[in-house]
């Protein structure tokens, strides 16, 4: 019963696609996308990976709609028609899909156990994370511990992308672009004038900063970690400067602090590499953190997934100023 | 007693379902804007009671149940506040209620 | 029943040309990366359900509850970081576009190679 | 039992999506939205017990916390809009 749910799931997913690319509305390209978003997170769970689906339903639900918005406030709101080869285009796709599906066949049987994918490292990690790191979620333990160098290049990765966006945006926009900038009342900012809104939004902050928390700590015992929660702090913080405007969301928290948290938190997952190395054993080794090894583990990787989620928050946040000081949003 | 419950959980989950449906089919049959909204909003907040107090029926005294309740406390205050958003944004954008051609904008599409 | 598994790929397939489509055939920048998240929305899908085991259940261990069998949880870790690597990218690939139009004053491709010409 | 519940929901899923893809206007969809988002809460804890896996109930924990962001946002986008076309028909006369 339940494949036949993901598969009607996967049938919605293919038409919003479609519709998304036929649609030369751009905003009602960024609200399909956010259904897609939806279907991919319901999808994630019914094929097993909560983890997957929590970290989807975090970026999607509030961040990627709010960062697509602001950069069509800063373009343009429609697609205008051009001319390019459509049939050529149409041609190429459409041979290259059916290799692709031709290629399906090869493929092992779905949910089939002796699927090459399951025959390697993948049954070990299962096997060692009760003996070696003693926690219940593997997602956690593999990214923590056993790939902890792997996602440390992840993080560098989206550390870089939130300085790239700095840098692109950082610089004071020229002055004909300015003229459309709206001088506005500081009273004015935000939803300030929208009270149900404003109530209600100001009510859940903290809960969604609070929920960001527990999904951060409690992210090796369930679905979570520093991912997810990173990214739902980072939308609590945003609901606040949407509702109060920018200006005031930057008084609360600086632009100073948002560096220091890019900065901070892929300072604090090197630090812990460092640590393991200055305690005797190799780098990101959290076995020597503490006298027993499966402690030492476990500090390990409760200290990088806070790295994580500080440098996520820090990132999206900033990235989200970024755009919003660009001067026609907010 | 344990029949008892499951009949009344499986009636509310049901009832949910059909509330649930019923919005739907209101969010796409109703001629305007803000009679669709009218119709998806209501039926959102009894069909998401009726659904998660029949999974509290089922899960019974445990931290499914807690959660369970929060997630329906949350629905019931963003669910509301996403409408009353999203009709003030129709307003702002000279969206009349009753008018007869609410589709002025997008034609083309 | 195998018909069923193949049409996980087979949705795989469809998303994955659809995003290309959009990047080659539409001009429009914006466009383009929303095709770009549809394509990577593909490649997510698809490791996604490679991962996934008959009869399994969630790699995350219940307390009381022995001798489960697990989906794959490998696929589920490099997914998980490559959704905000990719949101984080997205958000690079959008301030360029930004760039673009006020250097521009357009985010059309043959607007801007025009342009480019004079 | 709870396959009926995740029946009904799957349709209307269906149905709020043909209500996103006919539009017709831009509000018509940013309400298909949000129809999908809570939809989509209702449908994760019901897959949650389907699965006997009551721990993920923490997704639609966040789904119910955070959806209606993209709503508050979409407002938000709309009023800048509304006052940046003021602004300009004020520059031009």
């Amino acid at each position: 019963m339940i494949v036949l749910f993901g598969v009607f799931l996967l049938t919605l997913l293919v038409i919003t696609a479609l519709a998304i690319v036929r649609s030369e509305n751009l905003f009602v390209v960024v609200m399909l996308a956010g259904i897609f978003s939806l279907l991919m997170a319901a999808m994630f769970l019914i094929l097993d990976a909560p983890d997957v689906a929590l970290t989807e339903a975090a970026v999607g639900a509030g961040i990627s709609t709010v960062l697509f918005l602001a950069a069509l406030a800063l373009t343009a709101e429609r697609e205008r028609a051009g001319s390019t080869n459509r049939l050529l285009a149409l041609g190429v796709v459409a041979v290259t899909t059916l290799i692709v599906i031709y290629a399906t066949f090869d493929k092992p049987r779905f949910g089939d156990p002796a699927a090459p994918v399951h025959q390697h490292v993948a049954p070990w990690y299962l096997e060692r994370t009760p003996e070696a790191i003693d926690i219940p979620n593997v997602v956690t333990a593999i990214l923590g511990s056993f790939r902890g160098y792997d996602t440390l290049g992840e993080v560098f990765v989206v550390f870089t992308a939130g300085i790239g966006v700095l840098f692109l945006l950082g610089t004071r926009p020229r002055r004909n672009s300015r003229s459309v900038r709206v001088a506005l009342d500081e009273s004015d900012a935000g939803l300030r004038h929208y009270l149900i809104p404003r109530v209600v939004g100001r009510l859940l902050v903290p809960f969604i900063v609070l929920f960001g928390l527990y999904i951060q700590f409690h992210g090796e015992y369930g679905p979570g970690g520093g991912f997810q929660a990173g990214a739902i702090v980072a939308a609590g913080l945003i609901l606040y400067a949407l509702l109060e405007g920018e200006e005031q969301a930057l008084r609360v928290m600086p632009r100073w602090v948002l560096t220091g948290l890019v900065a901070g938190g892929a300072l604090l997952y090197g630090a812990v590499g460092i640590a393991g190395m200055l305690l005797g054993g190799n780098f990101l080794d959290y076995s020597v953190l503490a006298t027993d090894p499966i402690k030492g583990q476990q500090i390990g990787i409760l200290l990088i997934e806070t790295g994580v989620g500080i440098t996520v928050t820090g990132v999206l946040l900033s990235v989200f100023h970024a755009f919003a000081a660009r001067g026609r949003y907010l | 007693m344990a029949v008892f419950l499951d009949v009344v959980s499986w009636l509310l989950l049901s009832l949910g379902g059909a509330f649930v449906f019923i919005g739907g089919v209101g969010a796409l049959r109703m001629p305007d804007l803000y009679t669709r909204i009218h119709a998806a909003s209501l039926t959102d907040t009894m069909g998401a009671s009726l659904i998660i107090a029949g999974i509290i029926l089922q899960a019974g005294a445990s931290l499914a149940s807690i959660k369970l309740a929060m997630i329906l406390l949350f629905l019931l205050l963003t669910s509301p506040t996403a409408t009353n958003a999203l009709a003030s944004a129709a307003l702002l954008a000279g969206m009349r209620p009753g008018e007869a051609i609410p589709w002025r904008q997008d034609r083309s599409e | 029943m195998t018909l069923l598994g193949l049409y996980h790929y087979w949705v795989f397939a469809v998303l994955l040309m659809i995003g290309f489509y959009a990047v080659i055939a539409r001009l429009n920048l914006i466009k383009k990366l929303i095709g770009l998240f549809l394509f990577q929305s593909a490649v997510f899908l698809l490791y996604i359900t490679m991962g996934k085991v008959d009869g399994g259940t969630a790699p995350i261990f219940q307390v009381g509850v022995e001798n489960q069998i697990f989906s794959n949880p490998l696929p589920q870790v490099l997914i998980l970081t490559a959704i905000v690597v990719g949101i984080s990218t997205m958000a690079l690939g959008l301030g360029i576009v930004v760039r673009i139009k006020e250097e521009y004053g357009s985010i059309e491709e043959h607007e801007i190679q025009e342009i480019d010409q004079q | 039992m709870y396959d009926v519940v995740t029946i009904a929901t799957l349709a209307t899923m269906a149905l709020a999506l043909v209500r996103a893809l006919l539009g017709p206007s831009v509000y018509d969809r940013v309400l298909a939205v949000n129809m999908f988002g809570t939809k989509t809460v209702l449908l994760l804890s019901v897959i949650a017990f389907l699965y006997g896996r009551p721990d993920f109930l923490d997704l639609a924990l966040a789904y119910a916390l955070i959806n209606f962001i993209g709503v508050l946002a979409v407002l938000v986008f709309f009023r800048s809009r509304a006052l940046r076309r003021a602004a300009n028909a004020g520059m031009e006369d």
